[in-house]
């Protein structure tokens, strides 16, 4: 299967929040103590396991392009794709719309005979970006993870949970000030999750007072 | 009659306010608190007594007043505040409560939420010792974070006349606060009250927003590496006979409504005092026009000083001695005074003073709340005649007045100090700095306690004024008869007297009652009584604060399928499974589930009918081993499976009791795909993780869950096969070539690429389709129209059920309760004989392997009509249902009408039931009747199951 | 609130775990080898200190990793943390 | 102007030394120590007994728990002990003449699920074929009985219906405790505070004579432990294991309000249970901890859990405030019921495992525990709760029932 072999298909796929991007727009807060929302559909997700000691791992590296992080919470970035560590035998892969079989071939090819797996779960989450000056801030009201500048940031991502919802975390390199996070939510709880973050940011759609 | 001074104080003069006290308008300033306010207008009384309905007043200037308890209406209703803790706001109405508040029904529209912080240092409290800390902490370049309870940061520096560096108090504070906000990563919280403090540094602060409509708040999760406490002291009260009464006010709370507030709360004013501090509150007084007839020191020689200073103002002190009675009904008119001997007891004339305040110092208490919930022990020290922290617990430190130093000079070199060796030990070294010069360094001198200043007449059993809790209305005589009815422990007294379990959690009175305590016990002192146990929270928090937003919309997930849209338009009634939303059943206009429910059963089993089954948890189980893990965890074999085959299995816990049940296909040989109920898809997925994780390490095989990857739609009925056919147009759908359970990939004719497994959880010939998440409307959809022209038919949970438990599949959850194994349902088949699976040696346990256990069967109301409640009761016939107890034979776990059947049936667990089939049982029903019912066999519809293949 | 060293992730809130009770209980090799009592005993009896206990954790909302715990059961205070499979004693080098 | 509470009797227990031997010696002076203590003498004469207890008598979860009283469990062998308990509660206070304020305002518990509609059904028919009083009430008789539950269908968990067992209720914890060790101590049984039981005497054939303790040794012709959660920290010493784990549960008051909660209420599914005390306070409880622990002290998202679920039900608390919080340590065993009766150890008896429940069933475990240890075999209350059932498999499982089980 190939990318353009899907394509004329787009039109049948609805996003887990597609039918929220009014409100997710209208929820955003522009400005210095602004704050942005928005889902970032159909991004291609591949979830990888294999034993780091293999000779699989390095050759998922060279074929990736980047070794795959090995450290708690390390991204590796390549080209368009992110590698996200999840767990010590357990990366999950992160590219663009319709990249999906062609990463997955290409974690196939590295596996080899090695044991592993390598499953195609784009479609099991959605991506929400919350990004702006006050992101953090946002963030803060539901995650206990500290992401503050020194013990988090761009280029980590983090296994948690945002106020009842499990999510991966990962924030992309930007200005400490303006982070900006990928909430990537399993997409039955996308709308709670979408909710609440409306909801967090309620304080700053409507000033000091809020 | 205003007690405002006319100058000084931290209110605002330019920004007068009203409000509205037990119905009669006044005004007050910006700054004030209501007390503040109250008392600038002549009102000293706020409420009468729990218990005894006498008149009570405001006593101290913070959280630590005993009763100055209203019930706020305006700005927001809420029960239960403290005058002495209330901003006051321009419109504010509240009024006077007896001990108790009011819950109002109209709902609550305030703002509460939460934040986490974590931080390298924290700072609690913000007086001298802890404006010192954080100034130090912050200059390490560590992220500090500085909380108070109070809207402005200082401490008893805003209420005092303490000079540093040669500055009135209030602008050292203003000068420290402006280097805070210099720091970047400091952060000062004020209104915020730190309400617990748990292990690991997790400290709660509960911070007031009155900027929020209603008056909302946030509740902080701070997580610290270090910790300051610099939370002060609590003055404490004394106790003797009318010390109740309103006037009688603690001597600090004196002097900080005339610095602070600007207000002279008595014209007056007598103080009595157990040690140096209520000296400046005398002078303070003077200064400010008050008469101060006397200071009665408990003290026979009191500092030199001291008196010298005192009599200079032209107050007399009274040493060696204490007040020992009080007079007034709404307010105090006068005090009495006596000698006190060498061991506390009264000698020579009482005196009489009249007077309007008494200011009262018994002595302070460190308020070691906070140091005592981290777990840290308290000692008592006889020379401040004070429980201070002793040994910590975790990483913390405390500093001034908190660890009983009293002096400011102490307090400031303790919060450097203090901060200082925080932020080193949290990896951010500093020095120390040093300390600025300042007034009051010299630490005062020794105190006399008094616990229990005798009564003129009488002994301790008819001390009946002599309050030890004002708020509980609890004297002497009560304690003294809980330690005559033998109790010895201090938290008996406490529990037998309810001193100390008010709304101020005893924070001033507490140590006082021990003091009571100990010596009513004869005990040498209150160390040795000891201290009960410090609880969160702090102060009194809002329910509303800790829910924060987890409420209404957002209490819990509904979590749906991408099918959910299309459900809601159709009109479908919803049902509660788990956190998921699934349709229950589709009603058409005028219909009710009956209706419906039959209308659905006969399109799955005469025409075509569709589901969403996407809530199915699903997991990806891959691996070379993956056969023989899925072995050692289902009843039943799955290494064996031909791949591109499906199996349906059950999971049993370590005990043998059914866990889950589903069905999983092979995909490939290393590559199985398995489903779980919806309620347990997470618990499964534990589940494996854990034995692979903890049991078999040695196996080759990994679990991801791919529950919301796939959107399944189940398409059931005999013409289900044309309905795919129409679907599929690539596939063949022949029995043959497409036999029953087993599995095929294929494109749709939307072009689609989809699973399709050939499974059945009805007994009918079906399919589930499977295809990507996102494509999952589309799916359904475009069955919904290749089965047009059959008349598919939408149907739900309801529907779903009947149809299983015409075949007696049972569901895991609703006909089995934890207790059932596989084969009371029946199931000895699916349970192996030559392999070791979970659960399978408690088979053989005696109870487990009874013939006699509770077995699933079906049950056929004998009138045909009558449908049993689900959960109804079964007793076998003639038994005597009105006589108890009466011998239950076990309970209807599911029932429903049967459009095929034509008839209502059941299934139920009863004990020895498959021994039982064609006998009758009972069911006694709640409208008193008793309805019989045959026992059957489970599968009542097609037991040869001749429809599945079409 | 308890804070949880994972071997993994470092320190994360309790919240983010669940507990899986007394470590080091084996699967017993050969269930029927052993009698109702030995089996009930594995069914059913574990440790309970007052003190320390190792126990097991997984770090659901993380990296879904069990491992083990040395915790005191009345301080909380957490001595050693270590990967399944591993004694106490023998962890190397992943400690709290 | 609120009742002031009732009157204390003028005395209540002397603080004896323990003398070197007692016919029998109860370990842990909660209710289920003193109840046991007292019916030991009331009912089988014998009153050469002490009740040792570490620390101040019924400091343990007597002291802390919610004071929810009710005897409608699911299981039969659950529903007749519970049931026991109830009947000797309602003559109780006469008694003991100690009026402790047992108040039978009814326990309502919630059904929010179809499935809790089934379980509800069930318990009900259970309980009325049992001899235990209980209903089943719908939504509008739900808001009927209790005017303050949210009933509306536009919440999350909407309420479906909910069992009622009106004798249910509540009566004041620690009175109920003074009243039982008020009698005994009459009878002339030793109540011992601050003795902790640190060890046993056994005899050459291994027979429990006597204990340790920190206040010297003391002979016993028998031993009868009731020490709640730290009952196998003591049957360890005996190398005797008890499928026992010891959990922080927690509980918490608001500060007093006017009546607004006329019954107690219960739900699983959201999680609550609450109830309004004689003082005016809200008794409510939090979940258990997953986690072993003695530290009396749980974990604080718990609470906050608490109160969502709490304002989910009754949005009339939102400006209700917490005054206070604690924990217990609850000893939970796999089946969520007791462990009653003798031990492999002769001369040893156990009483434990009431977990998150035992307070309602003081009278009762008292009773049948006293039987016990006067004949030296279970009272038939409690046989269904012997230890064996861990080795046949013969559990009294409450689970099913409840995931909050008080
Ligand atoms: C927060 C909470 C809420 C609860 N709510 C309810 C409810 O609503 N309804 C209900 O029915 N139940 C409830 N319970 C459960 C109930 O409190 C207990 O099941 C019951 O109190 C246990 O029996 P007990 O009173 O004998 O235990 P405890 O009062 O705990 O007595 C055991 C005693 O043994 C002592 N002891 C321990 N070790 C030793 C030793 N070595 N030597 C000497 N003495 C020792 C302890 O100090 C303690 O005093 C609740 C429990 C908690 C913690
Ligand atoms: N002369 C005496 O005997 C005597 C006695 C006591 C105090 N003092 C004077 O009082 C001052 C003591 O300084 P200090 O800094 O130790 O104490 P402080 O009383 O000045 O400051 C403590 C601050 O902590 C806040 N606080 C307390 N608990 C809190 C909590 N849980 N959460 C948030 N905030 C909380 C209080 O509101 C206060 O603002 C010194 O100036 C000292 O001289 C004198
Ligand atoms: C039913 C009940 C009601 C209570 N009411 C109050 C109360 O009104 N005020 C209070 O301070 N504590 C109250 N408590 C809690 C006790 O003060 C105390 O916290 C509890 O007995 C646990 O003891 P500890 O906190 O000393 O460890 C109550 C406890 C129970 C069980
Ligand atoms: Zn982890």
């Amino acid at each position: 299967m190939t990318v353009d072999h899907l394509a004329p298909l787009a039109h049948l796929r609805r996003s887990p929040l597609g039918a929220l991007a009014d409100r997710l727009a209208a929820g955003s807060v522009p400005g210095p103590r602004g704050v942005l929302l928005r889902e970032i559909p159909y991004l291609a997700q591949l979830n990888l396991r294999l034993d780091p000691a293999d000779p699989a791992a390095a050759r998922a590296g060279r074929l990736l392009g980047t070794p795959l992080p090995t450290r708690s919470g390390a991204v590796a970035e390549t080209g368009a794709l992110r590698v996200l560590w999840l767990g010590p035998d357990e990366w999950l892969v992160v590219g663009p719309d319709g990249a999906a079989p062609t990463i997955e071939r290409t974690l196939r090819q590295a596996l080899g005979d090695d044991t592993g797996s390598v499953v195609d779960v784009s479609a099991n989450r959605t991506t929400l970006e919350l990004s702006g000056p006050s992101a953090r801030a946002v963030l803060e009201q539901g995650c206990s993870v500290d992401l503050h500048p020194r013990a988090f940031g761009a280029g980590r991502c983090v296994q948690t949970t945002v106020s009842k919802v499990q999510v991966v975390i990962d924030q992309l390199a930007a200005e400490p000030a303006e982070p900006t996070y990928r909430l990537l939510v399993r997409a039955s709880f996308a709308q709670y999750l979408a909710d609440w973050l409306l909801d967090a940011m309620t304080e700053y759609r409507q000033g000091p007072l809020g | 009659m205003s007690s405002r001074l006319p100058t000084g104080g931290r209110v605002d003069r330019s920004a007068p306010l009203r409000f509205t006290f037990d119905g009669v308008e006044y005004p007050g300033l910006s700054g004030d608190t209501l007390a503040s306010a109250l008392i600038a207008n002549g009102v000293l009384t706020v409420g009468p007594s729990l218990y005894r309905e006498r008149p009570r007043g405001v006593v101290t200037a913070g959280v630590d007043d005993p009763h100055a308890l209203v019930q706020l209406e305006r700005p927001q209703n809420e029960p239960m505040q403290l005058a002495t803790t209330v901003e006051l706001c321009d419109g504010l109405v509240a009024t006077g409560l007896q001990g108790r508040g009011r819950l109002e029904e109209e709902p609550d529209e305030a703002l509460f939420d939460k934040t986490y912080l974590h931080t390298d240092v924290l700072v609690v409290g913000a007086g001298p010792a802890g404006l010192a800390a954080a100034l130090a902490a912050g200059r390490s370049g560590a992220r500090v974070v500085l909380v108070d309870d109070q809207p402005e940061l200082g401490g008893a520096l805003l209420g005092g006349r303490e000079e540093i560096d040669g500055r009135p108090g209030p602008a050292w504070v203003a000068e420290v606060r402006a280097e805070l906000e210099t720091q970047p990563e400091t952060r000062v919280l004020t209104r915020a009250t730190a309400i617990g403090y748990h292990d690991r540094n997790y400290v709660l602060v509960a911070e007031r927003r009155p900027d929020r409509p209603g008056g909302g708040g946030r509740l902080w999760h701070l997580r610290a590496r270090q910790v300051v406490l610099a939370t002060g002291a609590h003055e404490r009260p004394l106790v003797f006979a009318g010390n109740d009464r309103p006037g009688v006010m603690a001597a600090a709370a004196v002097r900080t409504y005339l610095g602070r507030y600007a207000v002279l709360p008595g014209r007056r004013a007598v103080v009595f005092t157990t040690g140096d501090s209520a000296y400046a509150t005398a002078l303070e007084l003077a200064a400010a026009g008050a008469v101060v007839p006397a200071l009665v020191d408990t003290r026979p020689e009191p500092p030199a000083a001291l008196v010298e200073a005192a009599r200079a103002a032209g107050i007399e002190v009274l040493a060696g001695s204490a007040v020992v009675g009080t007079e007034g009904e709404e307010r105090l008119t006068g005090v009495r005074v006596s000698a006190l001997t060498d061991d506390g007891q009264l000698t020579g004339a009482v005196q009489e003073l009249a007077c309007d305040l008494l200011a009262v110092s018994g002595g302070w208490s460190p308020a070691v709340h906070l140091w005592s919930m981290a777990r840290g022990t308290v000692r008592y020290d006889e020379a401040l005649a004070a429980f201070v922290p002793d040994r910590a617990a975790q990483d913390v430190r405390t500093a001034g007045s908190a660890r009983g130093r009293h002096d400011l000079a102490g307090c400031l070199t303790e919060g450097l100090t203090a901060g200082a060796e925080a932020a080193t030990a949290a990896g951010f070294p500093v020095e120390v700095p040093a300390t600025p010069s300042c007034t009051g360094d010299e630490p005062p001198a020794a105190p006399r306690p008094v616990w229990l200043v005798p009564g003129e007449s009488g002994d301790p059993s008819t001390w009946r004024d002599h309050f030890v809790d004002t708020q509980r209305d609890a004297t002497v005589a009560d304690v003294h008869r809980a330690v005559r009815a033998g109790m010895r422990s201090v938290e008996h007294i406490k529990r037998y007297t309810t001193i100390g379990t008010a709304h101020d959690q005893g924070k001033s009175c507490g140590v006082a009652a021990i003091g009571v305590i100990a010596q009513l016990l004869g005990a040498r002192s209150p160390g040795e009584v000891g201290t009960t146990t410090y609880r969160g929270p702090y102060v009194p928090v809002s329910f509303a604060l800790l829910a924060g937003r987890e409420r209404g919309p957002l209490f819990d997930p509904v979590r749906t399928t991408p099918v959910h849209p299309w459900h809601v338009r159709r009109g479908a009634v919803f049902e509660n499974v788990g956190q998921w939303h699934r349709p229950r059943y589709y009603p058409r206009p005028g219909e009710d589930m009956d209706a419906a429910v039959l209308r659905e059963c006969r399109a799955a089993r005469e025409g075509v009918a569709m589901m969403d089954a996407s809530t199915l948890g699903k997991i990806d189980v891959i691996g070379p081993d993956a056969g023989v893990f899925l072995d050692r965890l289902y009843t039943n074999g799955f290494a064996k499976l031909p791949v591109g085959s499906a199996r349906y299995g059950v999971m049993c816990r370590a005990d043998g009791m059914v866990f889950d049940d589903g069905v999983t296909v092979r995909l490939a040989p290393d590559h199985y795909y398995l489903t779980t109920t919806t309620g347990n898809a997470a618990a499964v997925l534990d589940w494996m993780e854990e034995w692979l994780q903890t049991e078999w390490p040695e196996l080759r095989v990994s679990c991801t869950s791919v529950t919301e990857q796939w959107t399944t739609v189940a398409v059931v009925g005999p013409r289900s096969r044309e309905v795919l056919a129409a679907l599929a147009p690539g596939l063949d759908v022949s029995n043959e070539a497409f036999p029953f359970m087993t599995v095929r990939h294929t494109e749709l004719a939307n072009g689609l690429p989809a699973r399709i497994c050939r499974i059945s959880f009805s007994g009918e010939l079906s399919y589930e389709v499977n295809v990507a998440g996102w494509y999952g409307l589309a799916l359904w959809e475009a069955v919904l129209a290749y089965g047009a022209h059959a008349g598919i038919t939408p149907y739900g949970t309801e529907t779903m059920h009947v149809l299983r438990a015409e075949k007696g599949y049972p569901i895991v959850g609703q006909d089995t309760d934890g207790t059932v194994t596989p084969q009371d349902l029946g199931m000895s088949w699916i349970v192996a004989r030559h392999k070791d699976f979970v659960g399978r040696r408690s088979f053989a346990r005696a109870d487990t392997s009874r013939v006699d256990r509770k077995h699933l069967v079906g049950l056929l109301p004998v009138d045909r009509a009558e449908l049993l409640p689900e959960g109804a009761q079964l007793v076998a016939p003639g038994t005597d249902v009105t006589a108890v107890p009466a011998e239950s034979l076990g309970h209807v776990t599911s029932s429903y009408r049967s459009a095929a059947l034509g008839r209502t049936f059941a299934l139920a667990l009863v004990r020895g039931g498959r021994d039982r089939i064609g006998d009758t049982v009972l069911a006694p029903l709640p409208d008193g009747r008793t309805v019989a019912a045959t026992v059957t066999e489970p599968v009542l519809f097609d037991p040869k199951g001749t429809r599945r293949d079409g | 609130m308890l804070l949880i060293a994972c071997p993994w992730c470092g320190e994360r809130d309790e919240t983010e775990f669940h507990y899986g009770g007394q470590a080091h209980v084996a699967y017993p090799p050969d269930p029927e080898a052993l009698t109702d009592a030995e089996w009930g005993e594995y069914l059913f009896v574990r440790a309970n200190p007052k003190g320390e206990f190792a126990e097991r954790w997984v770090h659901g909302a993380g990296c879904r990793r069990w491992f083990n715990v040395v915790r005191h059961t009345v301080t909380h205070d957490i001595t050693a943390v270590y990967a399944a499979g591993q004694q106490p004693e023998d962890r190397n080098g992943v400690t709290a | 102007m609120p009742d002031q509470l009732p009157e204390h009797p003028d005395w209540l227990w002397r603080t004896p030394d323990p003398k070197p031997s007692y016919d029998v010696v109860v370990v842990g002076a909660g209710g289920h120590g003193l109840a046991t203590a007292y019916y030991l003498a009331r009912n089988h004469g014998i009153t050469n007994v002490a009740v040792l207890e570490r620390g101040w008598l019924a400091g343990g979860n007597m002291a802390r728990n919610t004071t929810i009283i009710r005897s409608n469990y699911l299981c039969e062998e659950s529903a007749a002990i519970y049931e026991h308990a109830l009947k000797l509660w309602e003559g109780l206070p006469e008694e003991l003449e100690y009026d402790f304020l047992f108040s039978q305002r009814g326990v309502l518990n919630l059904a929010h699920t179809l499935q809790d509609v089934r379980e509800g059904t069930r318990r009900v028919g259970a309980n009325r074929l049992g001899g235990v009083d209980a209903e089943w009430l719908d939504p509008d008789e739900v808001r009927a009985f209790c005017p303050i539950v949210n009933t509306s269908p536009n919440v999350r968990y909407p309420v479906l219906g909910a069992t009622l067992q009106p004798r249910a209720g509540i009566a004041k914890h620690d009175h109920v405790a003074w009243a039982l060790a008020r009698k005994a101590d009459a009878y002339g049984v030793d109540l011992i505070q601050n003795c902790e039981v640190t060890g046993f005497v056994q005899d050459r054939d291994g027979r429990v004579v006597g204990v340790e303790t920190t206040r010297g040794r003391i002979a016993a012709g028998r031993v009868a432990l009731a020490a709640a959660g730290h009952t196998s920290t003591l049957t360890d010493l005996l190398g005797l294991r008890l499928p026992i784990q010891s959990h922080p549960l927690q509980a918490l008051v608001s500060e007093l309000l006017e009546p607004v909660h006329p019954t107690v209420v219960m739900s699983n599914h959201v999680h609550v249970y609450v109830s309004q005390a004689h003082k005016g306070e809200l008794v409510m409880g939090a979940g258990i901890d997953s986690y072993n622990g003695y530290g009396q002290r749980g974990s604080f998202h718990q609470i906050e859990h608490q109160m969502a679920a709490a304002l989910e039900l009754f949005p009339i608390f939102a400006r209700a405030h917490v005054l206070r919080t604690w924990g217990g340590i609850v000893d939970v065993t796999p089946d969520a019921s007791p462990i009653i009766g003798p031990t492999p150890v002769a001369n040893l008896f156990v009483n434990c495992g009431w977990g998150t429940g035992g307070f309602k069933a003081t009278p009762a475990s008292g009773w049948v525990y006293a039987d016990t240890i006067a004949h030296g075999r279970p009272h038939p209350l409690a046989a269904p709760f012997a230890l064996e059932r861990f080795t046949t498999g013969a559990l009294i499982d409450e689970h099913g029932a409840a995931a909050v089980a008080h």
